[in-house]
C-alpha cells in the first residue's frame, strides 16, 4: 500500500468538452507534479476537480491507498487550493483577509503565523491596506502567505508565480522546497518555468484539446 | 442489493427507461382518450342541469382536473427533484424538466376555466382571492422553474438548480390547497372531506372519471417528453447515438 | 476568539463599511412608504386599510433589493471557492451570512417601522403583532432571497431573474404577515396568521441554508 | 454599419440574451403588481385609489433592480476602461447605454401597464396620462440612477452617500407621476405635475450624461 | 525635433504614495521598452497614466517633439492599452466582442482584419464560445487578437503573456515583432523574459517603493 496520493483513470471533462479520457498518476510524500499543456488543455480543471469543486465525471482517488471523496472535509483539510483569483476580499485588508481565512478553516488565533506569513513574503509593511489598493503581485503575495500560514499537505496551486517578481518567485521556490522536506506534496499548473533548483517529481503534459 | 432496489436501478438507467416507457407511453395515450371522452360525454350529456347554476356548472368537468393536476404535477416534480438530489439520477431530474410545461398548461387551463366561470359566478373574471392568487404564484413558480433550468450553458447545472427551486417552492401546494379553510373567501371550499362527497353522484362520476382521464393523459405526455429530455441529456454517450441512428 | 464569531463579526462590519447595502434600503423604505399616502387621497381610513399591506410590500422589496447581490462580490473575488472548499460546515456560513445581511439590512426598517405605521394612521395597538410578524418574516425572506442569490450567482444577470424565482416562494410570507396585523388592526384574532408564518420561519431557517449551500456548490460544478 | 448602431445594437442584444428576453421584466411586473392586491383589502375602490402608486413603485423597482450594476460588470471585466480610452465621445456612448437599458427593461414595463392598470380597475380615461408620465418617469429615473451606479462603481464605501443625493431627486419624480395619475383619474388637471415631470426629463437627459461619463473617468483616477 | 515618444520629469504617485519623482526617457519608433522592477515599483501605474487613465501628476509629454494630453482623442486613437484584465466581457464571444471594440474605437467593418486576428492567435475555433467559458489563456489571445486587427503606433501592455503557453508567447514575439518593424512603438510591463531575439530598446527598472 503505497503512501501519497493516486488517481486512477481520471475522466476530465469541462462542460461537453472531452479534455482527458483516462489519466493516472501517483505523488508521494515529498513530491511535487508540474503540469503543462498548451492553453485550455485542462489544468485548471484537473486541479479543481482534485480540490472539489469541480465534478469527478469518472475514475478513482486514493490517498495512502484508501479511496476518498474530494468533497469530504477530511480531504479539504489536507488540501489548500489557489486559483487564478486571489480569494481576497478587496475591502479587507491582507491581515483580515487572513484572519478571515483562519476563520474559515476553523484556527482559532493564528496570529503569530498570518504575521510571519506576511513577513516572509515582505507585505507586513503593507498588511492593513485593502487589498483593492494593491498591485497586482502584491495581492498574489498576500495569497500565498495563506501557504505559510495555514498548513496543509497538499497544494494546488494554479499558476502560483503569475505577477510575483523574481523575488517573489524566489520566495516560493523555497518556500515549496520547505514544504516539500515536510513532507508535503504540491500540483503545480504553470507555464513558467521554476527555479532549477526544484525539479518535479513528475511532469504532466496535458495534450491540446479537440 | 436487493431484489426491489435492483429492480429500481434498471428501471431508472435512461437506456432501459427509453426502451421500456414505448409501450406504456402508447397504452397511457389510449386509455387517456377512452376516460376523457367517457367523462365529458358524462358531464356535459348525462349530468343533471344544476338547479343554481343552470349549464354553467359543466365547465367544472375541466377546470377541477386541471385544477388538481396543476397541483399533482408539481408534486411529482418536487419529489423528482429531491430523488434527483439524494440519489443522483439523471431520470429523475428529465422527469421534472419534461413535467414543468405540462403543469404550467394545467395552472394555466384552471386558471382561464376558473376566470370564465367567474364572471357568471361572481360577476368578474377575476378577484383578489386567496386560492386565485396563489394559483397564479403557482403558475409563475413553473416559469421560474422552466426559466432557471434553461438559464445554465451546463444541463446539469441548470437541473440541479432547478431542483433546488422545485423543493422549496413545494411549501406553495399545502397553502393553495388550504387556502380555501384559511380564510372564507369567495371560491368553493373542497367539496371531499375524507371519501363523503357533498356532490351528487350523477354529477360526481363523470367528474371522477375525467380526473382519472386527465391523469393517463399527463402520464401519457410526461412519458414522452421525458424520452426526448434523456435523448438530449445523454446525446454524447454511445446508446443515443444507436438509438437516433437506427 | 471563536472562529464563527469572528465570521460573523466581519460580516456584519464589512457590510457597514462596502456598499449602500445599509441605507439604500432604509432610504428606498421610507420613499416608497411615503408615496402611497402621497399618491393618494391621504383619508385616514383608507390609509389605515392600507397601512400594513404597505409596509410588508415595502419590507419586502426593500430586503431583495440588497439580497440579490450577497454572493456575488465573493463569487468574483473567489472567496466563495473558499467557503465552499474550507472543512467548517458550509451551511452553517451561510446561515451567519444571511443572519448578518438581516442585521443590518432588515432590523433597520423593523426599527423605523412603527414610525411609518403612526404617519400612515394605523393603530398603535396593532404595533406589537405587526412587529412580530416582521421579524418572522424578514428573516424568512433574507433565507429566501439569499437562496434566490445562490441559485443565480454564476449566472451574470441582473436582479430580474432573481425576482422572479422569488417572489412566488415570499408572496405566502407577504400574504400572512400583511394578514396578521390588519386583523389585529380590526381587533380580531391575528393568531392563526402568525402561527403560520411562524411554521414557515422555522421551516425556512432550518431547510434554506441547506438549499442555499447546494446551490452554491451547484453553481461551481460546471 | 455605423459604429454607434452597432454599439447600440450589442447592448440591447446583450441585454435580451442575458435577461431571457422580453419575458422578465413583464412577469416580474406582473408578480409585484399582484403583491399589493394580496396585502391589502382586495376591494376596487381601494385598488382603484392606490394603483398608480402600485404601477409607478413597480415600474421604479424594476428600474432599480437592474441599475445598480449597470456598470459594475463592466468595470469588472476591464471594458469600461476600454470606454474611456477609446477616441469615441464617452458622453453619446453612456446615453446609449442608459437608452438601451431602458429600452430593454421600462419599455417593456410601459407597455404592459395598460393591461395592469385594467386589472387593477383603474379607469381607462387616465391611461393616457399615465403612460405620458411613465415615460418621462422611466427615462429621469434611469438616468439617476446610472448616475448612481456610476459613482458608485469603484468606490466600494461611499455608496451611502450616493444614495442620500439620488433618492431624494427620485422621490419628486415618483410624487409627480402617481399624483398626475391619480389626478386625471379623478377628471381633474394633470397638465402642472406633467409640466414638472417633463422639467425634469430635459434636465436630466440633458445634463446628466455628461456628469455620468465625469464620474466615470473620475473613478479611474485613483 | 526628434519623432517618437518622449517623457520628461514624469512625478509617478498612486494614492498617496510617491513611486518615482523624475522619470524620463524616450522612445523611437520601432522600438520598445521593457518595464521592469519589483512588485508594487509602479509598472502599471506608469501604464496607465500613459494611457491616460490615470492622472498625470507632474511632467511633460511629447510626441514628436509636440507636447500632448493624454486624454486627447488624438493620443487615445493611436494608443492601445492592455491591462491585467482582459477587457472581455464575458458573456459575448471573442468575435463579438471584437466587433464591440471596433465599434468603440469607430470602425466600421473590420471583419476581416478581425478573423486575421484570431486566426494568428489560433482562436478560430473558439471564436464563437462565451469568453466567460474561455480558459485564462485563451482570453487572453483573444484580447491579443485585438492588437492585431486595431491599427495603433503605441502598445501599452501591462504583462501581455500571463498565462500564455508557450507557442503563444513565441506568437506574441512575433507580432511585436511585425509590428516595430512596421514602426510602431511599445511599452511593455513585464517580469517574465521575453524571447532572446527581442532586444529591447531600453530597459527601465522602476525601483521599491518605499
Ligand atoms: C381564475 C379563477 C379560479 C382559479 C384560479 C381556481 C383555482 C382552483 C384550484 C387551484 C382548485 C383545486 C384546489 C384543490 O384541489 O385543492 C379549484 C377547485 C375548484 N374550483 Fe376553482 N378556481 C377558479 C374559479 C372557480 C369558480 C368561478 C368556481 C365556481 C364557482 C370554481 C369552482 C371550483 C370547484 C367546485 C373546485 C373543486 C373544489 C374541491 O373539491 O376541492 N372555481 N379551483
Ligand atoms: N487602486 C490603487 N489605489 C491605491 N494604490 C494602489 C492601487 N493599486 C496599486 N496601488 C499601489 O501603488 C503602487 C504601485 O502599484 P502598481 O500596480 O503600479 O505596481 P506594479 O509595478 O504594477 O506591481 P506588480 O508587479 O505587482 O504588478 C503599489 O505600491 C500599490 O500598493
Ligand atoms: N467555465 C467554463 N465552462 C465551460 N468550459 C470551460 C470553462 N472554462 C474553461 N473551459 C474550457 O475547458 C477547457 C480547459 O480549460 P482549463 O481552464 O482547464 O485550461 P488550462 O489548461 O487551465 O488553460 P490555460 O493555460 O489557458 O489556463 C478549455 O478548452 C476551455 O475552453
Ligand atoms: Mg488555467
Ligand atoms: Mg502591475
Amino acid at each position: 500500500m503505497s503512501s501519497g496520493l493516486a488517481i486512477r483513470a481520471l475522466e476530465l471533462r469541462r462542460g461537453r468538452r472531452l479534455l482527458s479520457r483516462s489519466l493516472s498518476f501517483e505523488l508521494a510524500p515529498g513530491g511535487f507534479i508540474e503540469l503543462s499543456g498548451p492553453n485550455g488543455s485542462g489544468k485548471s480543471t484537473l486541479l479543481r476537480v482534485l480540490s472539489g469543486l469541480g465534478r469527478l465525471e469518472a475514475g478513482e482517488l486514493l490517498w495512502d491507498g484508501r479511496s476518498f471523496n474530494c468533497a469530504s472535509d477530511e480531504h479539504r483539510s489536507r488540501t489548500l487550493y489557489l486559483a487564478h483569483t486571489d480569494g481576497l476580499k478587496g475591502a479587507l485588508s491582507g491581515e483580515e483577509n487572513l484572519h478571515l481565512f483562519a476563520s474559515l478553516r476553523q484556527f482559532r488565533d493564528r496570529s503569530e503565523e498570518i504575521q510571519e506569513g506576511l513577513d516572509y513574503y515582505e507585505m507586513t509593511g503593507l498588511k492593513s491596506v485593502p487589498c483593492l489598493r494593491l498591485s497586482q503581485g502584491q495581492r498574489r503575495r498576500i495569497a500565498l502567505s495563506r501557504l505559510r500560514a495555514f498548513p496543509a499537505s497538499l497544494w494546488l496551486l494554479d499558476e502560483p508565480t503569475t505577477a510575483l517578481d523574481r523575488g517573489g518567485i524566489d520566495r516560493f521556490a523555497d518556500h515549496l522546497s520547505d514544504h516539500l522536506a515536510a513532507g508535503g506534496m504540491a500540483i503545480l499548473a504553470t507555464h513558467q518555468s521554476l527555479p532549477e533548483r526544484l525539479k518535479p517529481a513528475i511532469r504532466i503534459a496535458l495534450g491540446r484539446s479537440s | 442489493m436487493t431484489q426491489f432496489s435492483l429492480f429500481f436501478h434498471r428501471l431508472a438507467s435512461p437506456p432501459h427507461f427509453y426502451e421500456l416507457s414505448k409501450p406504456w407511453g402508447r397504452a397511457f395515450s389510449w386509455i387517456a382518450l377512452v376516460l376523457i371522452l367517457v367523462g365529458l360525454f358524462g358531464g356535459l350529456w348525462l349530468a343533471p342541469r344544476d338547479f343554481q347554476q343552470g349549464n354553467g356548472f359543466r365547465i367544472m368537468y375541466v377546470h377541477v382536473p386541471s385544477a388538481w393536476m396543476s397541483l399533482f404535477v408539481f408534486m411529482v416534480m418536487a419529489a423528482s427533484a429531491f430523488v434527483g438530489l439524494v440519489w443522483r439520477m439523471r431520470l429523475a431530474y428529465a422527469v421534472a424538466a419534461a413535467s414543468a410545461p405540462l403543469g404550467a398548461a394545467f395552472t394555466a387551463v384552471a386558471l382561464v376555466t376558473g376566470s370564465l366561470w367567474g364572471k357568471p359566478m361572481w360577476g368578474t373574471y377575476w378577484v383578489w382571492d386567496a386560492r386565485l392568487t396563489s394559483e397564479l404564484i403557482l403558475f409563475f413558480l413553473y416559469l421560474g422553474f422552466i426559466t432557471l433550468n434553461r438559464s445554465f450553458e451546463d444541463q446539469q447545472t441548470g437541473d440541479r438548480a432547478a431542483a433546488i427551486l422545485a423543493l422549496v417552492g413545494a411549501v406553495d401546494i399545502p397553502i393553495v390547497h388550504y387556502s380555501v379553510d384559511w380564510w372564507q373567501t369567495l371560491h368553493q371550499g373542497s367539496s371531499f372531506k375524507g371519501l363523503t362527497s357533498e356532490i351528487a353522484p350523477s354529477m360526481l362520476w363523470p367528474l371522477l372519471v375525467m380526473m382519472t382521464g386527465f391523469m393517463f393523459y399527463y402520464g401519457w405526455l410526461v412519458l414522452w417528453r421525458t424520452r426526448s429530455e434523456i435523448l438530449l441529456r445523454e446525446s454524447d454517450r454511445e446508446w443515443t447515438k444507436r438509438v437516433v441512428g437506427s | 476568539m471563536n472562529p464563527w464569531i469572528q465570521f460573523f463579526r466581519s460580516e456584519v462590519g464589512l457590510s457597514w463599511r462596502e456598499r449602500r447595502r445599509a441605507l439604500l434600503p432604509l432610504v428606498f423604505f421610507v420613499i416608497v412608504a411615503s408615496l402611497f399616502p402621497l399618491a393618494m387621497s391621504p383619508r385616514p381610513l383608507i390609509l389605515k386599510l392600507i397601512a400594513p399591506g404597505v409596509i410588508w410590500v415595502d419590507v419586502m422589496l426593500a430586503t431583495f433589493l440588497g439580497l440579490e447581490s450577497l454572493f456575488r462580490q465573493d463569487y468574483e473575488e473567489g472567496v466563495l471557492e473558499q467557503w465552499i472548499l474550507s472543512p467548517s460546515s458550509l451551511e452553517l456560513r451561510v446561515f451567519l451570512k444571511v443572519i448578518s445581511f438581516w442585521t443590518v439590512t432588515s432590523l433597520p426598517l423593523i426599527v423605523m417601522s412603527p414610525i411609518l405605521i403612526l404617519w400612515l394612521s394605523f393603530p398603535v395597538r396593532a404595533l406589537g403583532i405587526l412587529l412580530v410578524g416582521l421579524f418572522l418574516g424578514t428573516v424568512t425572506l433574507s433565507f429566501l432571497g439569499a437562496l434566490g442569490a445562490a441559485l443565480t450567482v454564476s449566472l451574470r444577470q441582473s436582479g430580474m431573474l432573481v425576482a422572479i424565482l422569488l417572489l412566488p416562494l415570499a408572496t405566502p410570507i407577504l400574504i400572512f404577515g400583511a394578514h396578521s396585523a390588519l386583523l389585529a388592526a380590526d381587533k380580531q384574532n391575528p393568531r392563526p396568521a402568525l402561527y403560520l408564518l411562524a411554521t414557515l420561519f422555522f421551516l425556512t431557517v432550518g431547510l434554506v441554508p441547506k438549499a442555499i449551500s447546494t446551490a452554491l456548490k451547484v453553481s461551481y460544478e460546471v
